[in-house]
């Protein structure tokens, strides 16, 4: 499973390596990463004029609308949007390529899954060329519509969504911009947790809304985490909803039956925020590295991070938000506007943030957050 | 229109003018319910206030009490300007009012609703306190609550506990307390009992003496003399006289209330009923009522009913008198009991089967229980059986329309349509309506629970002959009505309930008072319907 | 005068005004968005909101009968649940139906019991069968991912077409014909309207109320049941939380459409005329790119206005018909009385 | 007859004055449930857990007690969780812009204060009902936030007060600050209701408004106040909620109106009004907040939650009217 983390698959590199020579910047801190070189350098970069010259005949100008629709309007989203923006916001200098950009998120909690096929099929209607979606609706549920959207011409992406848990075959999506919730998600905190705590210790596990599937995934990576790390025992868990106060309450009933965890998962960021804050009010003490009680979470917010720096929350899978922001926009613009093919699975690197770096994925994220420009209404 | 129909009848009695209403009207979106009314009020003096349905008395009295504010005209009170804006503003010049309608908040205790709204005439406590302390409030009350038999521990209760006849005696506690200037009282005595009544009637004078203005709204004529006067008569909006009621008779006052149609209702039509119950037939039975009880409330009740007889049913408040209809339309359970309808013996375990064996009910309190008031007439009659109403298993429009129409031609029903709605009619319209209601289902039996409580004379001298000409088509009919004179009038048999059990019947009611006269009967129901046990 | 009494005569005739402006709605939408008309994106949107059409059937009823139903929205999510889950199985999609149709029955005949039987208030009632049904399609999605059923035959209840619209939209159509006809033309209808005016009133009448009232609940639970068959079968697949929050939408439409939350006034095709007012503008919100943050905000002003205009209507044609003086300022009370 | 109220009061029994409290049902629903929970869940018992309850159901609480006063009146306020939301931002967005704490919460407590009297007019003057209403302002507010945070979390407002304000910092053991506002309010609130005029109105207007007006109550008035109250409570509850989540999260308020009302009715607060305690309130957050802590305690797998949560509804409201029906009829028995 080592070999699916990010976005090293041979095939992928090669299909995608026009406009990774051409800009770094393109390829976000993934590339950043294997290539050696920093985004700060990559961004005044312009690497060759020819070829970015060729690209600009091709593209003549044209107009691509693109429709982003996130199943809920929230920080991690926020970010993946900021991220997408300063990509569109290159390429237009350098391509000439103009966009339309309209987010629309369903106004609700998670399970709106009614809203987003509204959205989506009025995107249809109004001839978008590429709709990217990330929705809590189920994977099934979606398919009939990306098939309505293929066969009128319009390419549908998918961002931060669990695809892996899909048969490849049966996505009608042009692209999956994400990453593997089991191991890239799950398993990494699992493993994390279990090695800072010397593989023993009782946790506690507090999740997301029953069902979704982005439990799903996390909880068969975490649980693949616990076999293999048998002296850590799940004492409790509870259900947070995704959401902070929700998180805190069930943090804080489960402190009380269970005062001497060591660890709290929260299966998100918001959620480990709340398990931090009933550790707090708990009067118990945080992590040190060597006692208290170790919280981690996933998603890599920069309310994360700053909690990070405070010592409140140990540890935070980033997700790759950024990533999958930039490369969202490069995959539309090459599929879009170049005609290329892409993976339909895309897994951007992840990986689990502490105190010893979280101030590179922190002014990362804040890269990315102050995109020259901001697109849509 | 004509200033001038306002007439002098005779000379006032003396006494300071505390009230005066000066060129009132009001204009209710497109009709005029109120043209330059004038009222003139003494203090001391009991003021009957009377008039049809639709005078507009209650319009007045709306402006007066601060529910309403007129259009155009002047209020002086004490020879003082005044404009009354609300209820509280009413109440600040010493205007209390009884409302016709129940007027009681069902989850405030007694003693709440006895001083909302006039907690600070009460205590003489500054304007600006915002408290309020119920012992003192209670301490207050007592006396008074007392003399109309609310005890100390009801004074608690919730006021949604009890009936019809404690909230009105809440209601009438509730405007004595306060020891008003002027107390309007708007048919303080529907629901009533003789005796309660004649317990009102007593406070009324004593108000009287203490120099409080009393207004009064009422329909039954009768007992104005001797109590009232004053009149103040209304017809169409407008005050067509006032009057001192020493020196005029109960016709004069239907003449000045109904102008030409006058003439019809003093003479009271008879109806010939010995057609339908001395022919050839033989009487038959056609209800059996067998041991009703319900605890505390009913003991062991039985009687029959016969076709073709107006069976009246007497009976202090509290006797069971509605609770008994109640039980037999199958809308309280009983503890046990049975029927005999035609044969058929059972239990009634729902009103729709009460219907379903020919019995039917015209309820009491019209507007409550009586009309479903979205309805339009053709809707409100067909109701109670749908059936005849049926085309292929769906409701045909056009039946309902003929159905209704030929009732609204038969009881001469006042209304532009068959599809207007029926709570846009009058009392006595309404009534009509729901009467067809019930001959829709073709019963056999009707009971009708105070079939004329709030319709005005006119109305009610139809309705009564209505009643006389079902039971001469051989129908049986039940009839409860508090005003024993209209009980007694009506009436071929009398049975007399106390404490929920029959204590007394009086056969061939009509005889009797041929023979031994009016009062002799009335005498002898309220002697056996208010003895205390031995 | 004469012109008033004429104007009050039009806009008296009950539902003119929501469908007045319903089709201004319309026009608007047809000028400043694109693909509006466009027959696919009709249909579309059409089909969509077909679950919805159907609940605000069932609890057209229940409003008129003087009560009210939240729980319809996640008893229909349930009942897509339970017919997807019995299909997914392998049962034939016959079986598969009366499954979710009875999963609603069963919530409808809870509610009705409690309500009827033991006199608890509707709302309290049917706010604790919503968390029920939600809930137990949460237990049913966490075992089992509803992910879709092989069987083509329970896929095709929804999306056979016929005429250019699809199944889903004429089971709509002939349920929203079905029912209107019994609410307006059979003796259980006019109960039903008998009782939400006066539950004291009509059980003197002779009606029995209760059993009217059970009727109502039965059938909102029925049709929430069958709804959430068509949606199962349409998306070919469930998760928790689905068809949540479609009470208030329905609620919102049928008030909108000039039910009357007091009971006793309303009819199925004025309700069906409100939701599709709501799903419309929605649509031409999101056609016209309009930021859906402020969705929330046109609707919620829609609902204020047009209920304002809807009963300044009623208002205004009853004072033009009423012959009398008294303005009976207590039929806009909304306090029952009870026995 | 010369008995005074306590006299007469006490003539009844004491065994018949509890079983005929409207609340006895809830509370001996509780009691059990405590009891049950005592033994078999060590924990359950605690300090820590007993703190950790009582933090839990303050926002429930506020809301709740705001919600009891428009049932009161005869109202329902569907719109207090997005007030809550709209008031929980001013207060987190005011004080990261900088402004004083006092000032911050002035402006959140007179926005909720001004939703709560929209509400009001809406419904006593344009004559929309009241679900309708609250419901197209419930629309209406989540709207304003999400398109004031354009869905971003509202973050770095929180000071040191602040941590003391929303009760993650208690000022002496247990006692945090939150469960002084709320004794203080709840009393206030209780004494309003049971010894002011306000209260006496407030239970007039929502048992008969007609009757109510009869006797001189300015009816519209009153519930305005009554919604302007719900309005200030939901504001109080979110400046609260935003000190004790730390953040501001949009949809911060969702679903709160349906625990407010369940809370509400579950204490004996009437839906058709004229009914309702302020101790009535408190008992429904308790017992909302109790469910979860013990659904998470004894590890009921977290989707079986809102199965749970439907049934104790359902369950409490059959539990009070039980009492409530008992009392009624020991009363007639008493009186025949």
């Amino acid at each position: 499973m080592e070999e699916k983390v990010g976005i090293g698959r041979d095939t992928d590199f090669s299909r995608r390596s026009i406009l990774r020579t051409s800009a770094l910047a393109g390829a976000g801190i993934g590339a950043a990463q294997l290539l050696g070189a920093s985004p700060a350098v990559a961004l005044g970069g312009t690497a060759n004029a020819k070829l970015d010259k060729a690209i600009k005949d091709m593209v003549k100008g044209r107009t691509i609308k693109v429709g982003f629709t996130p199943p809920v309007l929230s920080e991690n989203f926020t970010q993946i949007e900021s991220a997408a923006w300063r990509k569109m916001a290159e390429f237009e200098k350098r391509f000439g390529v103009k966009w339309v950009w309209e987010r629309q998120a369903p106004v609700g909690d998670f399970n709106a899954v009614q809203g987003t096929l509204g959205i989506v099929q009025s995107w249809i209607s109004r001839r978008f060329d590429a709709i990217a979606v990330c929705t809590g609706a189920n994977f099934a549920t979606v398919q009939d519509l990306y098939k309505t959207a293929n066969s009128k011409g319009l390419k549908v992406f998918q961002f931060n969504q669990p695809a892996e848990l899909y048969p490849e075959s049966d996505l009608e999506t042009v692209s999956n911009i994400g990453y593997d919730n089991r191991w890239q998600s799950g398993y990494l905190a699992g493993t994390y947790l279990a090695k800072a705590l010397g593989g023993k210790g009782k946790i506690l596990q507090i999740w997301g809304p029953s069902g979704s599937d982005w439990t799903r995934g996390r909880r068969i990576g975490f649980d693949k985490a616990l076999k293999e790390n048998p002296g850590i025992k799940v004492v409790g868990e509870a259900d947070g909803g995704y959401v902070r106060d929700k998180g805190f309450t069930a943090a804080q009933d489960l402190l009380t039956k269970y005062p001497d965890v060591n660890a709290i998962y929260g299966e998100n960021e918001e959620m480990a925020l709340g398990a931090s804050q009933a550790i707090d009010a708990a009067g118990l003490k945080h992590w040190n590295g060597k006692t208290g009680i170790l919280t981690i979470g996933a998603d890599g917010l920069i309310s994360g991070f700053k909690k990070i720096a405070e010592g409140k929350l140990t540890a935070t899978v980033d997700i790759g938000g950024i990533d999958q922001g930039q490369n969202l926009i490069e995959t539309i613009f090459a599929t879009v506007a170049l005609g290329q093919t892409v993976t339909q699975i895309v897994n951007n690197p992840t990986q689990v943030v502490d105190k010893s770096n979280y101030k590179w994925h922190q002014a990362y994220a804040q890269w990315a957050l102050d995109t020259p420009r901001k697109y849509g209404k | 229109m004509q200033d001038n129909a306002f007439a002098e009848v005779s000379s006032l009695k003396a006494g300071s003018q505390i009230l005066k209403m000066s060129h009132i009207s009001k204009r209710y979106q497109g009709v005029q319910a109120l043209d330059k009314v004038e009222l003139d009020v003494r203090s001391g003096e009991i003021h009957a206030l009377l008039g049809g349905n639709g005078a507009g008395k209650s319009t007045l009295l709306k402006i007066l009490s601060g529910l309403t504010n007129p259009d155009e005209g002047t209020i002086f009170f004490h020879g003082q300007r005044v404009a009354i804006e609300s209820p509280r503003s009413a109440q600040e010049l010493g205007i209390s009012m009884i409302h016709q309608e129940l007027s009681i908040i069902p989850d405030l205790s007694v003693l709440e609703n006895i001083f909302l709204g006039q907690e600070r005439l009460i205590t003489q406590r500054k304007s600006w306190s915002p408290w309020v302390n119920r012992r003192e409030m209670a301490e207050k009350v007592r006396s008074v609550a007392t003399e109309f038999g609310i005890t100390e521990e009801e004074l608690w209760r919730p006021a949604g506990e009890f009936g019809a006849l404690k909230k009105r005696s809440i209601e009438i506690v509730k405007a004595l307390v306060v020891r008003p200037k002027i107390l309007i009282l708007d048919e303080p005595t529907s629901g009533l009992e003789e005796h309660e009544k004649e317990l009102l009637f007593g406070h009324m004078r004593s108000l009287q003496r203490l120099g409080v203005a009393l207004i009064w709204v009422t329909h039954h004529l009768d007992e104005v003399f001797g109590l009232a006067d004053t009149a103040t008569i209304m017809r169409d909006g407008k005050s067509v006289a006032q009057t001192s009621i020493e020196g005029i008779n109960l016709n004069d006052l239907i003449s000045l209330m109904f102008g030409s149609q006058a003439a019809a209702l003093i003479e009271q039509p008879k109806i010939d009923r010995t057609a339908g119950k001395a022919g050839s037939k033989e009487r038959f039975k056609t209800l059996e009522v067998v041991g009703f009880k319900r605890e505390g409330v009913l003991k062991d009740i039985s009687f029959d009913l016969w076709d073709g007889e107006i069976l009246g049913i007497a009976g202090l408040a509290g006797a069971g008198r509605t609770e008994l209809m109640r039980a037999l339309m199958g809308i309280d359970k009983l503890d046990s009991g049975s029927i005999n309808v035609f044969g058929k013996i059972g239990k009634i375990g729902h009103p729709e089967k009460a219907y379903e064996l020919g019995i039917a009910m015209v309820p009491e309190d019209r507007k409550v229980l009586g009309i479903l008031s979205e309805f339009s007439i053709e809707k409100s009659i067909s109701i109670s059986k749908l059936v005849n109403v049926l085309k292929k298993g769906f409701l045909s429009a056009k039946k309902e329309k003929d159905l209704a129409s030929e009732f609204i031609s038969k009881f001469s029903i006042k209304t532009p349509n068959s599809r207007e709605k029926i709570r846009n009619l009058s009392g006595g319209n309404q009534q009509k309506v729901i009467i067809s209601r019930c001959l829709n289902t073709n019963p056999r039996i009707l009971i009708f629970d105070e079939p004329t409580q709030g319709i005005d004379i006119a109305s009610k001298v139809e309705v009564h002959k209505l009643i006389r000409e079902l039971a001469a088509a051989g129908k049986s009919v039940i009839v409860i009505a508090s005003e024993l004179n209209e009980l007694i009038r009506l009436s071929d048999r009398i049975i007399i309930l106390r404490e929920g059990s029959i204590v007394g019947e009086l056969e061939s009611v009509p005889e009797r008072i041929q023979i031994n006269g009016y009062e002799v009967v009335e005498q002898d129901i309220l002697y056996k319907s208010s003895r205390v046990k031995v | 005068m004469r012109n008033q009494s004429k104007l009050s005569k039009i806009i008296s005739i009950e539902g003119v005004v929501i469908l007045a402006a319903f089709v201004l709605m319309v026009i608007f939408f047809s000028l400043n968005a694109d693909s509006f008309l466009i027959p696919d994106s009709i249909r579309y949107y059409i089909n969509e909101a077909v679950p919805i059409f159907i609940i605000i059937v069932g609890l057209t009823f229940v409003i008129i009968a003087g009560g009210i139903d939240l729980s319809i929205g996640s008893v229909l999510g349930l009942s897509a649940g339970t017919s997807l889950m019995v299909s997914m199985w392998g049962w034939p999609f016959w079986v598969a139906v009366i499954v979710g149709v009875f999963t609603g029955l069963a919530f409808g005949l809870f509610n009705a019991v409690i309500i009827t039987i033991f006199k608890v208030n509707d709302f309290i009632v049917t706010l604790g069968t919503l968390y029920i049904a939600a809930g137990a399609l949460t237990v049913i999605t966490d075992k089992i991912q509803l992910i879709g059923t092989k069987d083509t035959n329970f896929q095709r209840i929804s999306d056979m077409s016929f005429l250019g619209l699809t199944s889903s939209i004429w089971f709509a159509l002939v349920i929203v014909v079905i029912f209107e006809l019994i609410l307006l033309k059979s003796p259980f209808g006019r109960r039903v309207f008998a009782t939400g005016i006066g539950e004291v009133p009509a059980l003197i009448s002779g009606i029995n109320t209760q059993r009217t009232k059970f009727g109502a609940y039965l059938i909102s639970g029925g049709l929430a049941g069958f709804g959430g068959v068509l949606l199962a079968s349409h998306l070919n697949s469930v998760q928790s939380g689905l068809a949540g929050g479609y009470e208030l939408t329905a609620i919102a439409g049928a008030v909108l459409g000039g039910v009357s939350l007091a009971g006793g006034r309303g009819s199925v095709w004025r309700a069906i005329v409100g939701a599709l007012f709501l799903t419309t503008l929605n649509q031409g919100l999101l056609l016209m790119g309009v930021n859906p943050l402020i969705f929330q905000i046109v609707t919620g002003l829609c609902i204020l206005v047009g209920v304002v205009v809807d009963r300044g209507v009623y208002k205004f044609a009853l004072t033009f018909s009423t012959q009398t003086r008294e303005v009976n300022s207590q039929i806009l009370d909304r306090k029952k009385v009870s026995l | 007859m010369k008995l005074n109220i306590a006299a007469s009061n006490s003539s009844k029994s004491l065994r018949n004055r509890i079983l005929q409290d409207p609340s006895f049902g809830i509370v001996a629903l509780l009691a059990v449930a405590i009891l049950a929970m005592t033994v078999l869940e060590p924990s359950f018992a605690t300090g820590g857990n007993v703190t950790n309850i009582i933090n839990a159901m303050m926002t429930v609480s506020f809301l709740a007690i705001g919600m009891t006063v428009v049932l009161i009146a005869g109202g329902l306020d569907l719109s207090v969780g997005s007030t809550m939301a709209v008031t929980a931002g001013v207060a987190g967005n005011f004080l990261s812009y900088g402004m004083p704490m006092g000032v911050a919460f002035l402006w959140a407590l007179a926005i909720g204060m001004g939703i709560g009297l929209i509400n009001g007019l809406i419904i006593t003057k344009l004559g929309i009902p009241d679900f309708i209403a609250t419901l197209a302002t419930l629309g209406i507010g989540q709207g304003v936030i999400l398109l004031w945070t354009q869905g971003v979390p509202i973050l770095g407002y929180m000071n040191d007060a602040y941590y003391y304000i929303g009760g993650l910092k208690k000022i002496a053991g247990p006692i945090s600050i939150p469960m002084i506002v709320v004794v203080v309010i709840s009393v206030g609130m209780a004494i309003i209701l049971k010894r002011t005029k306000f209260g006496l109105e407030l239970y007039a207007v929502g048992s008969s408004p007609i009757s109510a007006r009869n006797a001189g109550v300015n009816v519209d008035a009153i519930k305005i106040s009554a919604y302007a109250i719900s309005g200030l409570l939901a504001a109080i509850a979110g400046i609260h909620i935003a000190g004790r989540t730390t953040t501001v999260p949009p949809l911060i308020g969702k679903g709160y109106e349906i625990s407010a009302i369940a809370a509400a009715v579950i204490g004996g607060a009437s839906l058709l009004g004229g009914k309702g305690r302020v101790i009535g309130a408190l008992l429904g957050a308790l017992t909302l907040t109790l469910t979860r802590n013990i659904i998470n305690l004894i590890g009921i797998e977290s989707s079986w939650q809102a199965i749970v949560t439907g049934s104790v509804l359902i369950g409490a409201v059959l539990a009070n009217r039980a009492s409530s029906e008992f009392g009624r009829k020991t009363f007639r028995r008493g009186k025949s």
